[in-house]
């Protein structure tokens, strides 16, 4: 297990779930490695996101262990997970629609402040300081996710496919070690699917994050992941590489079949 | 021991009233998911105008059937000027809309009948009753079954007619109601309607009781804790709710008042909701939805 | 159209954080103050001091108190007008039983007081909602009504709980006569606002409206969620607090508990919904509405030919129009007039382009 | 100080004047992470000597070449101030042009040296089929992995190792300081423009203009073209003013508003882009606050709509604009189209048009006009067979 544990960032052991007495997922297991980007597919309903709400503690999974960077949990708050170096976005977009896009890039930096509330209230000591660095770092993912021109407009204002982008910055503004990403390219067209991919990799490839992403577009899937892991009716039905994915029969006839 | 159960009786016949008034809010708030802060000044609303009717000499059921059609105008208003405007906004803002509509609604009642007193008899003689030993008004009998029949009218309504349908469609998934071709519209006029109605027998009875008055609008605020311990969503909730808030605060005055001093009634029914909460924060019959993300 | 904002770039953080990045902003903010501390006192009639403006400064410092936490934490409330009891009462209680305590230390620890009662009643919102929510705040309404007039203790049994102010002394100089008690009043809601300011700018601030917008998202990047809430508490019962000391003290003189009464709670919440909810301006807009708004109606009625609309017509009649304009405003600007004024200026700095 | 005139006859001795005389006045403003990063005179040269230095110990020389393919941005500054440093000539190349040609003449033209903004530069190196001797990239973004570019140096890094070049200048002032190039139909045109007739061209704009020390310039677009290098570059090394960069090209607008330039060196493109800005965004024809602004900025008012329309139309708009504290608003190149010129006016700029236009469209055009009648020609042309 130790020397598996060094390799694998995110470990699920037989997890189970489910909602008064429907099962939403049950007995998933699979690893993800550090550094890699893992696929988390499968057709509607198949239970992807409520294993990525189990994953960054949402849900509690009535069975099965997580492991997350060698530390196993069996139930842990969202708040424990963030801190574990968690950070996510969701299906359907959850911004603070109320604040601008700095402000929401600069509340995924919450957990690195170490000023309390006083101090800021009354603009003491550290806290300037400290809104000058946190701010300098809100502004180096900015720029990374190429959103200058709306750094202060409310992002209740911004057209989807950007929305989409600034939750992918706010998640990454927490320095995560593992991203989950909930359809970070649903609904978008075929350039954003392609700017959002790129995204995707360049967070991978430059800053060595560790992705889990649920993505329809198979497409999509196949091109930017190293690993992907199949679930229909919430069983895990395939786990491997695309190319040994793309050739599993139980996976062609349930998902791509049904799909395509 | 027969005080004990006096007073009990007295606090469940008391939580008639109670629940009658919450019974109006479960129906919009089923119906339209909006939480009616404005039910108190239908109820104000309903009875000032029954008994200013009846004061001009006009006939009991005629001033009655009046009165149903103001509510039906209130119903019809405020669905064209409160909620159609404010459609899928948050149930908060909608709470606060309602606020307004409580005011606009109070203002106008005594603005149209005056602010004094009316004294309202319903015939019905008060005299207490004896019954296996205990006395009880025999008021809060027949308030006790018009409440009975009135849900009994209810229940029959809801769970038989075409309209409860409806309703219970739109309760459930307002998209898909629309989607089969409800007319949302339609159905919230009726349910403010009904909620009217509800309102105005409450009203006639605590008119009854302590005269008709701008207190009557207050008992919204007995209702809510009743709508906490019982549900928002069900009618029978608020029944036992009604009767449990009534009886248990009669039974504090009564027994815990003397210790901790007298008057608590206005308050303790808010800790009795708040103790529930944090045990069963859906109430007792209310239905607790799973948040998706 | 009054800007001139070319030229005005930071090379700093700090400067672009400034709580008025613009200049002409800053000269403006300046005079009007300069207006408020030293012109006003001079040329405002007794009348105007103490019927219009006090009030008016005290519901804004109320409002701001019931902003905090419903506008920014998103926390809804009816029990604002029981933590100014709590802070005029804790006041009192100080001034009287504790010789020598300086007036502002004890308008400070009354807002403490009030403070920690709002957080005790704010405990109930780690576990529920919306307007679960409201059966807390309501229990504090009528809780704190109950225990005031009913323990003798609290209003130093005196007949009906009624408490009257201490001599407004600060550092010997008297400030009972209405110039004086509008200065102070004008100097701890200025103290209050910046500070409201730096707070909503804060991280907390952040914390708050991200709880607000979304919750589990909030959590989900690590928020604590109970910390932030019972904050937002906290501090709206600490401006709650110091406004009810003033309302009592520096506006009243002398307050019964009935004075904080349920209905007060609605003129604040009413307050913040016509102000703008979320913005710290609207307060003052708001609450300068509530105040002058009665005494304009009460003086058109007086302008109609005599009989028209009797006295007693006049007090149905705001309250239907306070009702309506609240429906009208939840409507047609949910963000109140904060946000009208703050369209006009954005037209204005873009002026004559449209965006 | 006279002695010191004679030696004044290159950019880079320039750049090492103002660094010894006024080393802590600000050279260069950047908006980058959300706020204007400042380089003062002496910061500048040192990265331009530390650059240089790095350039030489990889065997760039006296007379050699450095292709610079990148939008304006303070290290391509610093990269063209180097390269002229140690006696060599930038090559500007506008990565904004039609990629096609682009590739083109970079493949006919085989670089030794090359300085690529990023990615998508260094894949039109690549579809080139050019192989750099020293090739370096701005922004790394987007490299790893990538094969070919392995040998690709990052800027940073490179500045990081800290090789300084000669404290002196080698450039001398008969050598070619920068070299367009552009592809029309049959053949690629070359115009070299040497250090003396830039900085010529440089003195006379900043005594017409009466331009000081206290200028602040926009920097925003159309940076690869002999015109900026004239009228912007020159003049600001010689005056010692500061020249700005925008944030990026979706934020010039709102960044030249914030910085409100008292200098504009654009081209005919920047002012008609600015036009069409302002006319897109005024209230629609027929609105009555477009009446208002229509009445405002007619031809010859008289007083008081001078008065009203100065407070109520022309001073907002010529500050939305960010042309509220330019004195010289000047064209390079190309003259505006009347309606854009009239436009201007009306706000109350009047923009004043430098260098011949002739000199940029037809190949046998003469140089642009001179105080003094020597070293001609200006500008001589380098006709190549079109390899197409």
């Amino acid at each position: 297990m130790t020397q598996t544990a060094a390799t694998h960032l995110l470990e699920l052991d037989n997890i189970s779930l489910s909602f008064k007495g429907v099962k939403a997922v049950t007995g998933i297991s699979f690893r993800v490695a550090a550094g890699e980007i893992c696929a988390l597919i499968g057709p509607n309903g198949a239970g992807k996101s409520s294993l990525l709400n189990i994953i960054s503690g949402v849900y509690q999974p009535q069975e099965g262990r997580i492991r997350f960077d060698n530390r196993e949990r069996r139930r842990m708050r969202a708040h424990d997970v963030a801190v574990r170096g968690v950070a996510r976005t969701f299906q359907n977009i959850a911004l603070f629609k109320g604040m601008s896009v700095l402000d929401n890039v600069l509340t995924g930096r919450n957990l690195k402040r170490r000023s309390t509330w006083i101090e800021q209230a009354l603009r003491l000591g550290r806290a300037g300081r400290e809104d000058d660095s946190q701010r300098e770092v809100a502004e180096r993912v900015i720029a990374f996710m190429q959103l200058q021109p709306w750094r202060d407009a409310l992002v209740g204002t911004l057209p989807y496919g950007l929305q989409k982008r600034v939750e992918l910055a706010r998640a990454l503004a927490a320095e995560p070690r593992l991203l989950l990403l909930d359809e970070p390219m649903a609904g978008m067209n075929a350039d954003e699917k392609q700017q959002m991919s790129r995204f995707i990799i360049d967070i991978n490839r430059e800053l060595g994050t560790t992705v889990l992403l649920i993505e329809h577009d198979i497409g999509v899937v196949m091109n930017i992941s190293d690993h992907v892991v199949v679930l229909d009716y919430g069983r895990k039905i395939g786990d491997g590489s695309p190319e040994a994915v793309r050739k599993n029969p139980e996976v062609i006839s349930a998902y791509l079949g049904t799909r395509h | 021991m027969e005080f004990f159960f006096e007073v009990l009786i007295g606090g469940l016949l008391a939580g008639v009233m109670y629940a009658l008034v919450a019974i109006g809010f479960v129906l919009i708030y089923k119906a339209s998911g909006v939480f009616n802060f404005a039910q108190g000044a239908m109820v104000l609303f309903s009875a000032l105008t029954f008994v200013s009717l009846l004061e001009r000499g006009v006939p009991f059921w005629l001033a009655f059937l009046i009165s149903l059609a103001a509510m039906l105008l209130i119903a019809v208003a405020v669905e064209r000027v409160v909620l159609r405007p404010l459609v899928n906004r948050s149930p908060i803002t909608l709470f606060m809309a309602t606020l307004g509509l409580s005011y606009v609604i109070e203002g106008f009642a005594q603005a149209l009948w005056g602010a004094q007193v009316h004294g309202l008899d319903l015939g019905i003689s008060d005299e207490p009753l004896e019954l296996g030993g205990m006395l009880l008004s025999q008021f809060d009998i027949f308030a006790a079954l018009t409440a009975a029949s009135l849900v009994a009218l209810l229940s029959w309504l809801f769970n038989k007619t075409r309209l409860g349908l409806a309703l219970r469609a739109v309760a459930d998934d307002p998209l898909a109601a629309l989607a089969v071709g409800i007319r949302l519209q339609r159905v919230w006029v009726v349910v403010w309607t009904v909620a009217g109605f509800v309102g105005l027998v409450a009203g006639l009875l605590w008119g009854a009781r302590l005269g008709v008055q701008f207190s009557l609008s207050l008992v919204v605020l007995k209702a809510l804790p009743v709508l906490i311990i019982g549900g928002f969503t069900s009618i029978s909730g608020a029944i036992i709710g009604g009767l449990i808030i009534g009886a248990s605060e009669k039974l504090a005055e009564v027994y815990l008042g003397p210790i901790i001093g007298s008057g608590i009634e206005n308050w303790f029914p808010y800790g009795l909701a708040l103790l529930f909460l944090l045990v069963r924060p859906a109430g007792l019959f209310g239905e607790r939805a799973i948040e998706r993300v | 159209m009054f800007y001139r904002e070319a030229g005005q770039f930071n090379t700093r953080y700090a400067e672009d954080r400034r709580s008025f990045p613009l200049r002409q902003d800053r000269h403006g903010l300046a005079a009007l103050l300069a207006v408020a501390f030293v012109v006003v006192p001079w040329v405002g009639n007794d009348y105007w001091l103490s019927a219009i403006l006090i009030p008016f400064l005290v519901l804004s410092l109320a409002g701001l108190g019931l902003n905090l936490l419903t506008g920014y934490a998103g926390q809804l409330s009816l029990g604002s007008a029981a933590f100014m009891a709590v802070g005029a009462f804790a006041t009192y209680n100080l001034e009287v039983r504790v010789d020598g305590l300086p007036l502002l230390i004890s308008i400070a620890l009354g807002g403490l007081a009030a403070a920690l009662v709002s957080a005790l009643f704010g405990l109930p919102s780690l576990r529920i909602k919306g307007f679960y929510l409201l059966v807390s705040t309501l229990a504090a309404q009528f809780f704190v009504g109950w225990a005031l007039t009913r323990f003798g203790w609290f209003s130093n049994n005196s007949a009906s709980g009624v408490i009257s102010a201490p001599r407004l002394d600060i550092f010997g100089v008297n400030l009972d006569a209405p110039a004086g008690r509008y200065l102070l009043t004008l100097t701890v809601v200025v103290a209050l606002f910046w500070l409201g300011k730096n707070l909503v700018r804060s991280e907390l601030g952040r914390q708050w409206m991200a709880v607000r917008d979304m919750d589990t998202a909030a959590a989900v990047i690590g928020i604590p969620l109970a910390k932030t809430k019972l904050l937002a508490f906290a501090l709206s019962g600490f401006y709650l607090g110091v406004a009810g000391a003033l309302w009592a003290f520096a506006y009243l003189g002398t307050v019964e508990p009935h004075g904080f009464d349920l209905n007060r709670s609605f003129q604040i919440l009413f307050i913040i919904i016509i102000g703008g909810l979320g913005s710290l301006l609207g307060n003052f807009l708001g609450a300068a509405f509530i105040v002058l708004f009665p005494v304009l109606l009460s003086n058109l009625v007086s302008l109609l030919p005599g009989g028209l609309i009797d006295a007693g017509q006049v007090e149905n009649l705001q309250k239907m129009f306070f009702g309506a304009l609240i429906i009208l405003f939840l409507i047609k600007e949910p963000e109140g007039l904060a946000r009208l004024w703050q369209r006009f200026r954005e037209r204005a700095r873009l002026w004559p382009l449209r965006y | 100080m006279g002695t010191l005139i004679e030696t004044l006859d290159t950019l880079p001795h320039w750049l090492h004047r103002q660094a010894l005389e006024h080393g802590t006045d600000v050279a260069l403003r950047h908006k980058h992470l959300g706020i204007w990063q400042l380089r003062t005179w002496r910061q500048l040269a040192d990265e331009v000597q530390g650059l240089a230095g790095a350039l030489q110990a990889r065997g760039f020389s006296v007379g050699a070449t450095l292709t610079i393919i990148s939008r304006p941005t303070p290290q391509a500054i610093v990269a063209a101030l180097a390269a002229q440093w140690l006696g060599g000539t930038a090559s500007l190349f506008d990565p904004l042009d039609e990629p096609a040609g682009q590739i083109d003449l970079l493949g006919e033209l085989q670089p030794d040296f090359v300085l690529a903004q990023g990615h998508e530069e260094l894949l039109r190196l690549g579809a080139a089929q050019v192989t750099p001797r020293v090739l370096i990239y701005l922004d790394g973004r987007g490299l790893s992995g990538s094969g070919p570019f392995d040998r690709a140096l990052d800027y940073a890094t490179l500045m990081g190792s800290k090789a300084f070049a000669d404290t002196v200048p080698l450039a001398h002032a008969q050598q070619t300081a920068f070299v367009f190039y552009r592809r029309s139909q049959q053949a690629t045109e070359a115009q070299r423009i040497r250090h003396t007739e830039l900085l010529q061209h440089g003195r006379h704009l900043v005594q017409r203009e009466g331009l000081g020390r206290y200028e602040e310039a926009l920097a925003a677009r159309g940076f690869a073209s002999a015109g900026q290098a004239r009228y912007l570059l020159a003049p600001w090394l010689i005056a010692g003013f500061r020249l700005n960069f925008p944030e990026n090209l979706a934020t010039r607008d709102r960044d030249r508003r914030e910085l409100g330039p008292t200098l504009v060196a654009g081209t005919r493109e920047t002012y008609e882009r600015l036009h069409g800005y302002a006319l897109e965004r005024l209230p629609p024809p027929g609105d009555r606050a477009r009446r208002l602004v229509d009445w405002a900025l007619a031809a010859r008012p008289g007083a008081l709509r001078r008065f009203v329309g100065h407070w109520l139309v022309r001073r907002p708009l010529r500050d939305v604009l960010g042309f509220s504290r330019t004195h010289a608003p000047l064209v390079v190149g190309d003259a505006l189209r009347p309606e854009t010129q009239a436009f201007f006016e009306s706000v109350g700029i009047k923009v004043r048009r430098w260098g011949d236009s002739t000199e940029w469209e037809v190949p046998s055009s003469s140089p642009a006009p001179v105080t003094n009648g020597q070293d001609e020609p200006h500008s001589q042309r380098v006709w190549k067979e079109a390899t197409t």
